[in-house]
C-alpha cells in the first residue's frame, strides 16, 4: 500500500470542500485548482495549496487535462481526486494522471470508458447477469420480426425510431392489438422525419423510481455494495431530493439488487466507488439504466445511513489499501435524507439565479449535515453548476428525517440570490411524498414546469417588515449616507437606491 | 416612508415608522381596509428580528432587486413588485410594456440549445419560444406578451452572451 | 399521553437552541424567554415566540421562577424544558411548574431535591447497591474505631477533617504502618484550625476517571441506560473534552456500569434524562459520585453514537408517552468526541473573554456537529457562562472522530474575543490523550493552569499577514474615510485607530 | 505602512504593500536578518485570504485589540505585541510601568470568591492575589508587578463591577 502525501483536487464548489476535508482527516495536504471566476472560491481558502488553471469557461480550466496534470505535478501531489462533473468521467484524464505517474482516485481508464458506451455498459452488465429494460438491441427488420420481439418484450411497450429524438417516430403501445397500426405508424413518421423507418422496441416502465445502488470494488474482483438510494425527486432528469434507504425497497429486493451489483461490479475487476442506476418499476422489477464510474453528489445520505465514509474509501482503495470493510461490515441505521440546494427560480422555470450571497446562516444542530460550497460575501459565478449547498439529515425513521430537513431548510438563510428553498419545503410538505409514492414524473405531475411559490400565511407581516426594512434604511439615510453605506456594508443600500429614485418622480 | 407594493392581486400601501428604540409603527391600506402592525425591530446585517406584541418572533431576509421586494420569512418566501405609491406605476423593471417590438433575451452566457419557434410564427404571452443551456442546465425563454416573430438572431448551438437578443416579436 | 403544543425553554444560548430544534422537529411551537442582555441573541431569534423576563443579572431573569410560570401561561405553554444550569435542578421551580397546570420536561421534585442532597442521594444510592467510595459516613470515635475502619476501607485512604475545608486537617495515608501517626497529625491540626478534632476516613482515588452512565426512567420504574461519556478531560472540575464509549471500559465494565446505574433509577421511579457520574479507579472499579437530575451540556455525543435524540426523547416521556425504547434497541455505533468553545484565555488562567463576535465561520461536513449559541455579529454577554458553542464529532473509531475534530476546529474561525480552540486542539496532538491515557488531574498535570499558546509554525506569515492587513485598511483610509468605515461593517477598523493614534506621536 | 511587532522575545519591523490587484510585499526585518514575502492578497469581512508563491493558501484572521495583534492562522494563534517603530514604545496597554501603586481590577461585573494576601504582604509579579467568580467560572487574578500590599478594598463574598480596584500594590 502506498501512502499519500499531497492529493490534487480536479474540481470546484462544495465537492471540492467535501474532498479536501476528506484530506484533511487523513492527514494529508490537499491542492485546490481554481478558474479565474473561483479565485476566492471557499474551496480554494479551504485548501493548504491552490493553483490557477484558466480563465473562467470550464473548457479553458476545468477541464484542460494538460494544465491540471501539470499543475499536480508542480504542487509535488500524488494523487488526484476528480470529483464529480467536469473529468471524472473522462478516461483520457485518468490515462494522463497515470500516465505522469500520478494516482488516479477512481477506476480504471477501461472501466471508464466501458462505462461510458451505454450500449456497450448495458450489454456488459446483461452479460454479468444484470437485468436490463427488455427490448430489441438492434432495429427490427420486418414486421413479423417486429411482432415476435413484440411479444417477447411484453406490453405496454416503445417504439423508438433508430434514427430518433425529440419525441418523432416514438410511440407508446399499451395493448397487443394497437400493435400493428403504431408500428405502421411509427415507421411512416420516422421516415419522413429522418429519411429512415427503423425502429427499435423497449419495454415502457409505468411510472418508474430511480433506485441506484452504491458499489466499492478493490480492482481486484473483491466488492461490495452499500445499499441503495431512491432519488427520484427529479426535474428534468436532474435529482432534486435523494434519501437512503428507498421507501420502495423491501430487505428482498435490496438483497437482491445488491447481489446483483456486487456481482456485476466484481466481474468488471471494477476499482473504487461507483453507482449502478437502475429503473424500479411499479411490481418492484429492477432495470439496469447506467452506471457512474464516480462518487455520486448525493453520496452523504449513504454516509449517514452507514457510517462510512465514502472519499476517505476512495482514497484508501487508490492508494492499494484493499477494501475497507467487507460486506458483512455494512448495515444500514436509521433514514436520511438530502436537498439540492440551488441557485435557482422553480418559478422561472427552475432558471439559474447567479450573484452575490449578501446573507448566509447554514443550519446545524442534531442530525443535520450541510456541504457547501460557498460563503457570505461570495459571488455564485455564472459559469458553473449553480449547486450551492447539499443540506442532509438523518433520523432513526424517514419521518423524523424529514421533519429534520424541514427545520434545517427553515433555518437556512441564503440572501441576494433566489434559492429552492422554498420549493424543497413544498415537496416535503406534500402528502403524497410524505408517504413514499414517488417515481420520476412526480415534479412534474405534482407540481409542474414552473412552480409558483405556495402563498405564505404571512403575507401581511412580510409587506409590514418590508417597510421597516425601508423605513430604517431611510433613517439611517437621512442621518448620515457615511453611517448608512456602512450600515449595508459598503454597498449602496437598495432600499436607499429605491428611495433616491422615488424622489425625481415624487 | 410609504409605497405600494403588489402581490397576488392585492395591492397593499405601506407607511412605516420606526423609532431609535427599534419600536416599528405600519399602516397597512388595501382599498377600505386598514390595519397597523406595530412591533420591536432590530436589524443585523441582511436579517431583521422582528418581536410582535403577542410574543411572537420571526426573522425575516428583506431584498430589493429590480423593481421587486423579496422577504424570506420562516421558510416562506413573499415575493411582491414595489410600486411608487403616487403615480401607482411601476417605477422599473417589471413586465415590459406591450407597445412596440418586444425581445427575448440571454438571461446570462451560454448556448442556444433550440428555437422553438420560427420567424413568422404567432405566439402567445407566457409561450416558450428559446431552450438555452447555462450552468450546465437547459432553461426554455417564454415570451413576455404576445406577437409574431420577426426574426430569431442566435442560430441553434450558437454560443451567446449575457443579454444577447435570441428572439425579436412584434 | 398528552399532546403538547407549545414549550417554554426556561435557559439561554446553545442549550435554548438545541430544545429549539427538537421542538420544531415535534412540530411544537418554541417560546423563548431573554434577559435584557439577549435580547438580540440566537435562541430569540430561531424560537417562535420570546418574552423579556427581566434584567441582565441572572438572579433577576432566567433565575425569577415566578417571572418564568407567569410567562410560560401568558404565553399559554404546556410545558417548560429548564435545560441544564439555571433552574434545571432547582425542585422549586418543579413544584410551581406544576402548580400551574403545567407539565415539567424532567424528574419530579423529590427527585431533585433528593439527588441535590449529595449525602441523601449517596445513601440512597448506596441502598440500591450503587458502589459509593468507601469511607466512614460519620466521624470515628477512638483510634480503634479508626483503625477498624481503615482496615475495612483500604489503602490508600484520605483522613479528612470533619469540620474542614482547604486541605487543613487532611491527610493522605499510603500504607498501613503510617496510619496512627498521620491520624494523630490531621486530628491535632483540625483542633487548632477548627477547635474540632473529629475525622472520617475514606479510600483515596489515585488518577481517577471521571466516567457517568446516562439514564432515562419513565416515572414508573422502568428504566434503560444509553452507555457511557467519559469527561476526565477536565480543569478545576470544569469538563472540557467528553466522548464516548470510555477508552477505559471494558465490554464487562460497560454491562456492569449500565445495569446498576439503571437499578437505582428504576428503584427511584425517576422520570426522565438523568446522568450518574461515577470515578474509574485505575483497577477499573467505579464509584458514585453523584446524579445529575437533567440533561448534561455533553448530551451530543451520546446522540450521535446511539441514534437518539435525547431531548425528543425527555419531551415524549414528560408527555406520558413511556421510554421510546427498549434497552435491546440500544447500541452503541463509532466513536464520538465534543469539544466545549468557550469565550476565554487559557494563557490568562482560563479567564472569560466575553466581547463582540466580529468574524464566525462554523465547521461543517461529514461527522460534524455544531451546536452554537452565537451568530456573527452577537456580544457574548458578561453575564452568563462564556460557552459559546460545543463542536462534536462522529466516527468509526475514536482516531477518526478526533482527526475530525482536528479538521472542524482548525476550520472554526471566531474572530473579536479569545476563544480555547487553539488549546483544545494542543489537547488533541498530545500523545497521552491520543492514546486514551487520561484523569481528571490531566490538564493541571500536563498544561498546567496557564497553558500557553504553542508557538506555531508561521510566526512570520502570521506578522507579514498582520501587516498586509494594516496596509489594506491604510489604503482604505487613505482613498476615503466613507468607504473605509464601510469595508469594515460601519464600525471604525481597529487599524486605522491604530493608525491614527500613531500620528500625533509620530 | 511600517510598524513594529514583538513576540516570543522576537522584534520584527514590518514593511507592506498591496497594489490594486492584491499583490503583497512585506519586508520583515529582525535585527541584522532581512527578508521579503510576497503574497496574494484578498480580503473578505474580518477574514485575510493569501496565495503564496509556492500555492500555499492560507487564510487568516486578524484582530488588533489594546496594543496587542492577534493573528488565527490555520487553528494556531500568533499573539503579538504592537509596538510604534520610531519610538520603539509601548503605544498602550501591556503591561504597566513599574513605577508607584498598581492595582488589580476586576475584569468584570463579578463576585469577590477569595483574598489570597493580606495587607502588608509583599507579593512577587505574577503573583495569584485575589479569586473573582465572574460568568459561572473562578478566576485568579495576578499581581502585574512585585509590591507590597497596601489595601484591599472589595471584601470577600462582596459582588463587585467591572474596573474595581480589587488588591493595591506599592
Amino acid at each position: 500500500m502506498r501512502t499519500f502525501r499531497r492529493i490534487l483536487v480536479a474540481n470546484r464548489g462544495e465537492i471540492a470542500v467535501r474532498i479536501i476535508r476528506a484530506c484533511r482527516d487523513l492527514g494529508l495536504e490537499a491542492v485546490a485548482v481554481f478558474s479565474d471566476a473561483d479565485r476566492d472560491a471557499l474551496h480554494v481558502r479551504l485548501a493548504d495549496r491552490a493553483y490557477r488553471v484558466g480563465p473562467a469557461p470550464a473548457a479553458e480550466s476545468y477541464l484542460r487535462i494538460d494544465t491540471l496534470v501539470a499543475t499536480a505535478r508542480e504542487a509535488g501531489c500524488d494523487a488526484v481526486h476528480p470529483g464529480y462533473g467536469f473529468l471524472a468521467e473522462n478516461a483520457d484524464f485518468a490515462e494522463a494522471v497515470t500516465a505522469a505517474g500520478l494516482v488516479f482516485i477512481g477506476p480504471s481508464a477501461e472501466s471508464i470508458r466501458l462505462m461510458g458506451d451505454k450500449t456497450a455498459a448495458r450489454r456488459a452488465m446483461a452479460a454479468a447477469g444484470v437485468p436490463t429494460v427488455p427490448g430489441t438491441e438492434a432495429p427490427v427488420a420486418d414486421d413479423a420480426e417486429a411482432e415476435a420481439a413484440a411479444r417477447r418484450i411484453g406490453f405496454p411497450l416503445m417504439i423508438k425510431a433508430a434514427a430518433g429524438g425529440g419525441g418523432k417516430g416514438m410511440r407508446l403501445v399499451e395493448r397487443p392489438e394497437a400493435f400493428a397500426s403504431a408500428l405502421r405508424a411509427a415507421r411512416s413518421e420516422a421516415t419522413s422525419a429522418f429519411g429512415d423507418g427503423r425502429v427499435y422496441l423497449e419495454r415502457f416502465i409505468e411510472r418508474p423510481r430511480h433506485v441506484e445502488i452504491q458499489v466499492m470494488g478493490d480492482g481486484r474482483g473483491g466488492a461490495v455494495h452499500l445499499f441503495e438510494r431512491e432519488c427520484s425527486i427529479q426535474r428534468r432528469h436532474q435529482k432534486v431530493i435523494e434519501e437512503s434507504p428507498s421507501p420502495a425497497l423491501t430487505p428482498a429486493q435490496r438483497e437482491a439488487m445488491g447481489e446483483v451489483a456486487v456481482r456485476a461490479v466484481a466481474s468488471l475487476k471494477y476499482a473504487g466507488a461507483g453507482t449502478l442506476e437502475f429503473l424500479l418499476d411499479q411490481e418492484g422489477r429492477f432495470y439496469f439504466l447506467e452506471m457512474n464510474t464516480r462518487l455520486q453528489v448525493e453520496h452523504p445520505v449513504t454516509e449517514w445511513v452507514t457510517g462510512v465514509d465514502l472519499v476517505r474509501a476512495q482514497i484508501e482503495v487508490a492508494a492499494g489499501g484493499g477494501l475497507p470493510w467487507r460486506q458483512a461490515d455494512l448495515a444500514q441505521r436509521g433514514w436520511s435524507i438530502e436537498c439540492r440546494v440551488y441557485a435557482e427560480d422553480p418559478a422561472q422555470g427552475f432558471m439559474p439565479s447567479p450573484g452575490r450571497i449578501t446573507a448566509l446562516r447554514a443550519p446545524a444542530g442534531p442530525g443535520v449535515r450541510d456541504d457547501s460550497g460557498v460563503y457570505e460575501g461570495f459571488t455564485v459565478p455564472i459559469h458553473y453548476d449553480p449547486l450551492i449547498s447539499k443540506v442532509s439529515t438523518w433520523g432513526p425513521t424517514r419521518d423524523i428525517a424529514i421533519d429534520r430537513m424541514r427545520r434545517a431548510l427553515r433555518e437556512y438563510v441564503i440572501g441576494g440570490i433566489t434559492t429552492n428553498i422554498p420549493f424543497h419545503l413544498a415537496v416535503l410538505d406534500e402528502p403524497e411524498f410524505r408517504a413514499g409514492r414517488v417515481d420520476t414524473g412526480y415534479i412534474a405531475r405534482v407540481f409542474g414546469d414552473r412552480p409558483a411559490p405556495r402563498p405564505g400565511p404571512d403575507a401581511d407581516l412580510a409587506a409590514a417588515l418590508a417597510a421597516a426594512a425601508a423605513a430604517l434604511d431611510g433613517a439611517r439615510n437621512g442621518q448620515a449616507s457615511c453611517a448608512s453605506a456602512a450600515a449595508s456594508g459598503g454597498r449602496p443600500s437598495p432600499w436607499r437606491l429605491a428611495l433616491r429614485q422615488a424622489r425625481p418622480s415624487a | 416612508m410609504a409605497f405600494v407594493v403588489r402581490f397576488g392581486g392585492r395591492a397593499l400601501r405601506l407607511d412605516a415608522t420606526v423609532r431609535a428604540d427599534g419600536q416599528a409603527t405600519v399602516r397597512l391600506t388595501e382599498g377600505e381596509t386598514r390595519q397597523a402592525l406595530a412591533f420591536e425591530v432590530v436589524r443585523q446585517g441582511g436579517l431583521l428580528a422582528a418581536r410582535l406584541p403577542d410574543g411572537r418572533s420571526v426573522e425575516a431576509f428583506v431584498d430589493r432587486r429590480e423593481g421587486r421586494v423579496t422577504v424570506w420569512l420562516d421558510g416562506a418566501v413573499y415575493d411582491m413588485e414595489l410600486v411608487d405609491e403616487r403615480w401607482g406605476a411601476r417605477r422599473r423593471g417589471g413586465a415590459a410594456s406591450s407597445e412596440g417590438p418586444q425581445t427575448v433575451r440571454a438571461p446570462m452566457p451560454g448556448k442556444v440549445v433550440k428555437l422553438l419557434v420560427a420567424v413568422g410564427d404567432r405566439v402567445e404571452a407566457g409561450q416558450g419560444v428559446v431552450v438555452v443551456e447555462a450552468m450546465k442546465m437547459e432553461n426554455e425563454l417564454r415570451a413576455g406578451s404576445a406577437g409574431v416573430v420577426k426574426a430569431l438572431p442566435a442560430a441553434e448551438g450558437s454560443a451567446v452572451e449575457a443579454g444577447a437578443v435570441l428572439v425579436v416579436l412584434e
